[in-house]
């Protein structure tokens, strides 16, 4: 293994040992049915394209004819990028040999292994892997709906929710206040909130330098908040205000027709609301009750298996993935490891043990990024947890070039990644 | 119904409910309970009580808790009297007592509580007909990337939080 | 969330209550794909960054070995490996090396 | 002395189950924790919140050392007569915190 050889004979060697060692996977999968994937997102994408890499017989299924990413989405918010930077189609995975279905899934039938989508169709599966994202709990404060987002965007789809929020800041007059509404945990990307502040700030200070950013916070930390609040102390001064909940910064209503706030105990009338409301899985998930009557699926934690239903699979945000954060790191590298898991036991073998990171940038500025990363294994107990001493946040005492380097790996992170995902 | 009375066992087990063959409530927690609840008969709720807390904290300092005991008519002739939480893993078991009268006309608090370390939360309510009910939830406790905050505003506020993980 | 479904445990019973999950059969050594698949986030499929991130597809065994054990023990400085090193024993330094080095 | 802040409607129909929110700043010191130079902070608390409508005690709490830092409370009572609502909070040192809300009932 070792012996030096060139770089054209090892590529030959390889070769030859991966068709060797997949054969019997194809035949297993394409016997059985193949794998379907549902959602073409950090999760999805990934395990359908590592799956087919693996040599198994793949059909992604999406609603969409495109991807936007919630990653980088912030900088779009902030005037850095557009938005078809964002957006990826599904030509590379086509030419890999994935199958890609558009369509809107609206039942699973985990006894008949199969999905319906809308319009009657139904597709077999021989195992399913879903990883549908997120939905929101529309109940969980007082007047906002689907209607009010429209008025009042969360934002936290990307897609026409991004473009709205961002013509809503360019109209927005020098001087206004642009409102922030994070929810308690868990929820999908714990350090967005505070980049979208961040980058929002950005876009201000340039532009509209009195306006006001008000962040009314469902919770009494955050994550990476140490470095946030250092970067926007040196940055912003004090365009960034952050309400916690102990400050009464829970938001208990809204009333988008006067675009007023109110938290529990205050009302802020704002001319720009960005309402990002509490989470759960997708409820396409509660139509095979994988939720279990809770928020987020139970799973695996070795091979992201539902423990509701056999053979169908449950990774991303939508998943209880021991202690890994809801991030769209998280599922690019539970989808690696649930694409070889369900490579293994279509081929009848064991899966193999699991090993995942999570690296997460924020940008602070264009040029001062920080980040957060930690390695997670299964612990004595079964679930995932973090290695202990591995990992951890940007050191607080880094001089600007640090920050930039980091800024400049933050985009080689989205570089990276989105091409991990789409080929 | 739990036998045993107050301390004089460590684990004591409940067979009232069939979902739950056994109740096993490690002493302290029992010995709270008689102090804050009185030296009665417990029941394990069932369905009386609902105790919603979420099934991981990204932090103990300040977890969201809600107790609520949803069909008690909080009627003069039945209503619910107290409502309690404990911990099994804290320095000290007791977290807060509740007293509630029918004037309350609904049975239920919500607060933040802080937890040390993962662990087992209890909760308990005592009916006006001298019932008392006892539930629990298990709660990760997390100091994971990305959900964690590793940094913190004062330095104060930093030790106090490295003590109270340290339990 | 939903109303909590009760699950009561004594000290010596907790611990084993607690547990949701029960584990298939999984080899007892992480798979070295599974390790290195993980760098392809922020380094590409198969090592080769489209972006400002580093490639790490061309390093040598030996390389990788020694720039891993190097960020690991905080001999060589950069802005993210020494956090995510130390997440690896030696062995498996060992294993994404040798599974970067056979894709060569 | 701590900040209280209180949420009550400030009207409501005779009978209905009004929801009422408390927030008080407060460290709620729990005794355990060492200070940045090593020394113990010493126990304090809020350990005692009361609420009397017209002058009847309609709700209380006894709260413990596991409450967090700037404890919070949701809880509700029956919207009964037009009159006041009057919060008590009950601190360690011997202070007591008070609050008073207005209440129109129809």
């Amino acid at each position: 293994m070792t012996q030096k050889s060139t770089r054209r004979d090892v590529l030959k060697l390889a070769g030859a040992a991966t068709a060797a060692t997949v054969a019997p996977t194809i035949a297993t999968a394409q016997s059985a049915g193949g794998v379907v994937v549902i959602g073409a997102g950090f999760g999805g994408a990934t395990a359908a394209r590592y799956l087919r890499r693996a040599g198994v017989s793949v059909t992604l299924v999406e609603q969409n004819s495109s991807f936007s990413t919630c990653p980088f989405s912030n900088t779009v918010l902030g005037g850095i990028n557009n938005f078809s930077s964002i957006t990826h189609g599904f030509g590379g995975l086509r030419r890999e040999g994935v199958n890609v279905v558009r369509g809107r899934v609206n039942a699973v039938d985990p006894d008949a292994k199969s999905i319906t989508l809308d319009g009657g169709d139904t597709i077999a599966y021989d195992r399913l892997i879903m990883s549908p994202g997120i939905d929101f709990k529309w109940d969980a404060i007082e007047g906002y709906d689907e209607a009010a987002a429209e008025l009042m965007p969360h934002a936290w789809k990307a897609g026409s929710q991004t473009n709205i929020l961002r013509r809503q800041l360019e109209a927005m007059p020098d001087g206004g206040v642009v409102a922030i509404a994070p929810p308690g945990n868990p929820f999908r990307c714990p350090p967005g909130p505070y980049e979208r502040a961040s980058l929002i700030a950005h876009y201000l200070k340039t532009e509209k330098p009195r306006s006001k950013v008000l962040i009314l916070d469902a919770k009494d930390s955050f994550s990476k908040q140490g470095l946030f609040q250092a970067g926007w102390a040196e940055l912003y001064g004090d365009l960034i205000e952050w309400v916690p909940f102990s400050e009464g910064g829970n938001v208990a209503r809204v009333d988008p027709a006067t675009n007023t706030i109110f938290t529990d105990f205050d009302e802020h009338k704002v001319d720009v609301a960005n309402i990002i409301p509490p989470q759960r899985s997708n409820r396409l998930v509660d139509t095979a009750g994988l939720a279990d009557g809770g928020d987020w699926c139970p799973i695996n934690q070795t091979t992201f298996e539902s423990t509701i239903h056999a053979n169908i699979h449950v990774l991303g945000d939508a998943s209880i993935a021991g202690r890994m954060p809801k991030s769209g790191f998280s599922a690019n590298s539970q989808a690696k490891v649930c694409a070889a898991a369900v490579a293994a036991l279509l081929a009848g073998n064991d899966p193999a043990s699991p090993s995942f990171i999570n690296t997460c940038y924020s940008l602070v500025a264009p040029d001062y990024g920080i980040s957060v990363a930690a390695i997670y294994r299964i612990i004595e107990d079964g679930t995932i947890a973090p290695v202990a001493g591995a990992g951890g946040v940007s050191p607080s005492d880094a001089p600007a070039s640090t920050r930039a380097l980091e800024a400049d790996y933050a985009r080689g992170w989205y570089a990276s990644i989105t091409a991990d995902m789409f080929g | 119904m739990l036998a045993g009375g107050a301390g004089s066992l460590a684990l004591y087990t409940v067979t009232a409910h069939p979902a739950h063959a056994e109740l096993l409530i490690p002493d302290v927690v029992f010995k709270a309970m008689v102090d804050r609840m009185g030296d009665r008969t417990f029941s394990e709720s069932g369905d009386n009580i609902a105790f919603t807390l979420p099934t991981h904290a990204e932090t103990g300092l300040s977890v969201p808790a809600t107790v609520s005991v949803p069909n008690s008519p909080m009627t003069q002739a039945d209503h619910i009297t107290s409502l309690h939480m404990f911990t099994e893993l804290n320095p000290q078991p007791y977290v807060a007592d509740y007293y509630l009268t029918p004037r309350c006309g609904k049975a239920e608090i919500t607060t933040r509580i802080r937890l040390a370390r993962s662990q087992f939360v209890y909760a308990g309510a005592i009916r006006s007909d001298g019932t008392a009910w006892i539930t629990a939830f298990y709660i990760t406790v997390n100091l994971g990337a990305c959900a964690a905050d590793i940094f913190l505003p004062d330095a104060a506020e930093a030790v106090r939080r490295r003590q109270l993980e340290g339990g | 969330m939903s109303p909590i479904k009760t699950m009561v445990a004594g000290t010596f019973g907790a611990a084993l209550l607690a547990l949701p999950v029960t584990l298939p059969a999984a080899a007892d050594e992480t798979a070295p794909a599974n390790l290195a698949n993980a760098c392809a986030g922020c380094h590409g499929t198969d090592g080769i960054s489209p972006g400002p991130t580093p490639s790490i597809n061309e390093i040598s065994e030996e390389d990788m070995i020694a720039l891993l054990t190097a960020f690991k023990n905080d001999e060589a400085a950069v802005t993210m490996m020494n956090r995510i090193a130390k997440g690896y024993t030696d062995a498996e330094i060992a294993a994404i090396a040798a599974y970067f080095a056979s894709m060569m | 002395m701590a900040e209280v802040r209180v949420a009550v409607p400030p009207t409501a129909r005779k009978g209905e189950v009004i929801e009422i929110k408390t927030l008080v700043s407060h460290p709620m010191d729990n005794g355990f924790l060492l200070d940045y130079g090593g020394r113990m902070i010493p126990r304090w608390i809020i350990n005692r919140f009361e609420v009397e409508y017209n002058g009847e005690m309609v709700f209380s709490a006894d709260w413990h050392v596991s409450i967090s830092t700037n404890p919070y409370l949701i809880f509700y009572t029956v919207a009964t007569e037009t009159g006041q609502l009057d919060f008590k909070w009950y601190d360690d040192n011997g202070e007591i915190y008070t609050h008073t809300a207005e209440i129109t009932v129809t």
